[in-house]
Order: C-alpha cells, then structure tokens, then sequence
C-alpha cells in the first residue's frame, strides 16, 4: 500500500501530463487506488498549491471543471503569460511557415514526412503554428502508415481572397510526381 | 548471396548485413574473439577477401571501392609479413607502413563511433519513455496570439510553391574524403615522356620515384597504359614481381593523340 | 519590483503553458526580469519540486533539456503515466542512422565526404532522413570546396535528454585525431 504522499506525487504526474479534466475515477483506475482515497489527495493538492509561496499560491492551481480535475495557470499570472504568447507567435507568418503552407496547399492531403522530403527540414513545429493558426488542418490518418494527413482551411482561401483551391495558379509542368520524391 | 568462409566455425555473411568494410573487418575480428591489432588483420584478412569477391560491384558502387582499398591494404600488409625482415626501410616499406596505420587509425575510429552510437541508441529510446507536458495553450490565451497580419497574395503564395518545388542542386558526390587534389593524367602523361624522351628508357620504380601521392601513383600507372596502347613506349618484366621496364620507342608518336592522352579519365 | 516568491510563481505559470522548452531568455523576457535572477529562482522551483513530499519529489520535475526548461513527468511516475496517455513516438533511427549522427555529434561541422570516409560507405541517403527528422542540420557551406557543412539541432539534444553536446560520453581514448586520419 503506498503512502500518501507518494500517492499524491503519483496524482501530479497524471495531472501534468493530461490535456483534458480527469475525474476521480479515471484518477483512482490509473493508480489503482480507492477512490475515496484519491479525492482526499487531490483535495489535499489542491491547497497545497493555493497555498504555498507564502500563501500566494503557486503559479498553476487545481480546479474541477466539467466533471474532472485538470491544472490550469493561475489567474493572478495572467500577465506573464500574456507577454510569452505574444512574444513567442509573431503576427507575421515566416519564410519557413509560408513555404510549409504553399506545400501543403499544392499537395495536399500530405504527411509531416512528405513535407520534411520537399522541403529538406524538419517541419514539426512550422506545421504547429498553421494549425494554431487556423491556416492547416489534420484531414484524416493514413491507413497504411497512420501518418497525419494535412490540408489547408477555409480561411486560407478567404485570406487569399479566392473561392478554391483551383484558383491557385498551376505549378510547373516540371513537377516530379508525389511518388518520386517520397 | 552469401559467402562461405574458413574458419574454425562454419558461418555464412549476408552481404547485405555489413555496411562498408570496417563494419565488415570489425564484425570478423570480432568472431574471432580478437582485439583490433595486426596480427588480428593478418588472420582476417583471407576472410575479407573471399567477402570482396563476392562484392556485386554494380550493386553496391558506393561502399565497392571502399573495400577494395581495405583489401588492398590488408593483402600488403599480409605480403610484408610475409617477406624476411631486412633492415632495409625504401619508399615502398614507408608507404605500407603508412597504409597500415592509417587503416588501423580508421578501423578505431570506426569502433569508437560505433560504440558511442550505442549510446545514442540507448539515450534516443530512454528520453522517448519520458513526457513532457503538452498541454495546448488554454483557450482564453490562445486568443492572446496577436491577429495573424497576413499581407501574402494568391501570386506570392504561388512563387513561394514553384521556389520550394524546384529541383535542388544536386548534392555533390561526397568525393572530399579521397583528400587529393584531382590529379590530371595528362599532365602526368606529360611529365613521364619529357623524362622517357630524355632517357629513352627507365624502370617503372624509377618513374615513380618522385611520387609521393597514392592518387598520382595511379594517374602515372595509367599513363603508361596509355602510353602503351598508342604505341609510344614497350614494356617488358623478366618475371612477376621484378622491374618493369619502360622504353620510349616513337620519337615522331602522333602529337595530336599524345596530346589528348588521359582526356577521357577528366571529367 | 516583485519578491523572489511572486517571481517563482509566474514562473510556473509560464512554464505550465509552455509545450516547448523554454530559454531562460525567453523566461526573462516575458516576465522583464533580469536574467540571473530568473535562473535563480529557476533552479531554486526545480530544488523545490525535486525535495518535496518529504524528499521523494513531486509529481513533476523542471529540466533543462535542449537549451530551454521545461516541465515533464518525475520518472518514478512513468509507469502510471503510460497507462493513462500514449506516448506518439517516431520511428526508431537504423544503425546506419545512429552511427552517423553519432559522428555528426562529434565531428561537426563535418561535409558528408567526410563522414563518408570515416564511416566507409556513402552517407548522403541517411545524412537526408536525419534533416528530415530535424536532427542534423546544414550549417553552412565551406568557402574552399563549396561542400555542405553539417551540425546536430537543439531537438537531437532534446530527444537524448540531454542540455548541452558538452553532456555527450566521451569518445573512446583511443580515437585518433581527425587530422591526421583524413
């Protein structure tokens, strides 16, 4: 039978790493502890975090929201925050997003991989930013490899001020197939 | 295919299994339960020939040449142990002793990068059992992200697709590691029959006595074949082994053709 | 001007948002503090974190991994963790692969001829699947014979765990210098 607080060391792992709320019984299946137990925990958690630096609470908190228990930054940190996001998404897309995005409007649906091949770079973190800007989407998963598939959205035609996509002015004829490069 | 070798156990060799010939040397030493020293070489070495036989050249050009100058190495250095020990230390004695080391130097080498890789493999997978957190950004700082400017025309995004599409230069083959400038044939053509017209006739040895660069040893080796085949200079050897002699038989050889000898290797 | 404790909070507020390390410029930069300080307090959280719960750590843990901090599960708690989120990784590298990474990591900037001479076998086909993966980079191209010159990304120190090439094992002793072998 573990401790207490090794159980409640256990509950922080599952709530750092989990996107969405977890309830208490998917918390206790994990760990394969009662449930009475972990809620004990997470309660005990949850002050602990509100209280510690000297009362002010450490800078995320634990909140209950719809059902599950999920960390989220603290209010009082709003501004820190807000400076990191604009520091770090500049408003203006760079050279290496816009050349990821004119390859997968061209070739689209099309794998991380395909890109990276056509591009010579990796592409991960280019392809995060489409995304978060609405520019790109996951389509669907490739049956064979389970590779992502993506494609550009709606906005991109309405950024570019064109109703399809077979308003975009052909590529040359030079072309290599799909097939060749990958 | 698959080669059989000689040894005290009977094992068959995947070409397919070796990538290039330290791979290859390192994998029999290591059958053989040896440390990387010269007598290890020695024991391997009618292992690795009977490999580089059965090497398709046409398949595998790229790593073909390299074990063949492995093998070259190896079947020197099994001659030299194979001649008395004389005190006498020419040119040839120094070239091999150099060869030698400079194939233990990067049969090392290999085994050390080798070994670290292990360590790459190991350190890659621990560090993929870990988790970071991911979480995606909350939705009320997300719409913090300033507004996207976007200032791209339908045009731009099109001359931005034909740029990334365009063929890339072609990376060169990666021939800096042959580390000699390139040596003209025709240039050293050129040297040997200046010095053939003047002496008429020299021994091979002697023609090569100036050399020092195993590429320009070979560009004059071909050049006497050269030289052979359009009739400018006869070879004779007494036996296998013994001096090849070289002499300068056509003082009125086309000029023309002299001229041009060697412009087929360039390029 | 605000307490080391208010300092440390925001701190773990900008790290709980984060998906990517973050630099300790980065840090200071979001929070317009000065940058030693932000190291400080910093490596004071990852002290706390690492000797809470009565010594045995919390659920979490700082790193600093691939030039950037970041958060990421205590590795105690990985067993639990694995049950609950599935861990999307990339295909394992070939040997191939990893020896000449190794060899990149070591030799950098280093041309592909030259890792095709100490590896014996043309390089150019697993020299593009290691840009691919964002691994390797091209550094530059050398003046004297135009070849590529390659060099490893924050993103393989990343995936090593590790924060710096200086943290690589070393070579084994009897490696020969590169100069006089090529």
């Amino acid at each position: 039978m573990k401790t207490d607080l090794s159980m409640r060391a256990a509950l922080e792992a599952l709530l750092t790493v989990s996107e969405t709320p977890l309830s208490i019984v998917t918390l206790a299946g994990a760990l394969e502890a009662p449930i009475n137990e972990v809620r004990k925990e997470i309660e005990a958690l949850q002050a602990d975090y509100d209280s510690a630096h000297e009362g002010q609470g450490r800078g995320f908190q634990l909140r209950e929201v719809g059902g599950g228990w999920r960390l989220y930054v603290r209010q009082t940190h709003d501004w820190g925050v807000r400076q990191l996001v604009v520091n770090e998404n500049p408003a203006k897309l760079s050279q290496a997003a816009l050349e990821t995005l004119s390859v997968i409007a061209y070739r689209q649906p099309i794998s991380r991989g395909q890109i990276s091949s056509i591009r010579g770079v990796n592409v991960d973190s280019v392809v995060r930013t489409l995304i978060s800007r609405g520019l790109v989407v996951e389509l669907f998963q490739d049956q064979d490899s389970g590779a992502s598939m993506f494609g550009t959205t709606d906005l991109l035609l309405e950024q570019l001020g064109i109703n399809s996509l077979e308003e975009l002015p052909a590529v040359s004829p030079h072309l290599p197939d799909q097939d060749n490069i990958d | 295919m698959a080669v059989q070798l000689e040894s005290e156990v009977d094992f068959q060799l995947q070409l397919d299994n070796f990538e290039g010939p330290f791979d290859l040397l390192l994998n029999l030493i290591g059958r053989h339960e040896m440390e990387i020293t010269q007598v290890a070489l020695a024991k391997v070495t009618n292992e690795f020939l009977k490999y580089v036989k059965g090497l398709d050249a046409k398949k595998e050009i790229d790593s073909a040449s390299e074990f063949l100058v492995v093998a070259a190495t190896l079947l020197d250095m099994k001659l030299a142990s194979l001649l008395p020990q004389g005190e006498v230390v020419d040119s040839e004695d120094v070239s091999l002793l150099e060869a030698r080391d400079l194939l233990f130097a990067r049969l090392l080498q290999y085994r050390a990068f080798k070994e670290v890789a292990s360590w790459f493999h190991s350190a890659l997978d621990a560090e993929s059992e870990r988790y970071p957190r991911t979480v995606r950004l909350e939705e009320p700082y997300r719409n913090l992200r300033p507004e996207l400017e976007w200032t791209t025309t339908t045009e731009e995004l099109h001359d931005i697709a034909k740029a990334v599409f365009a063929p890339k230069q072609v990376p060169e083959v990666g021939i800096s590691h042959l580390h000699a400038p390139k040596v003209s044939i025709r240039e050293q053509v050129g040297i040997m029959v200046k010095r053939l017209k003047q002496a008429g006739k020299m021994t091979f040895r002697q023609l090569i006595g100036d050399v020092s660069d195993r590429a320009e040893f070979v560009a004059r080796f071909l050049g006497i074949l050269e030289l052979y085949r359009i009739g400018a200079v006869g070879l004779k050897q007494e036996e296998s082994f013994s001096e090849i002699d070289i002499q300068w038989q056509s003082k009125d050889v086309d000029q023309d053709q002299l001229a041009k000898l060697g412009a087929d290797y360039e390029n």
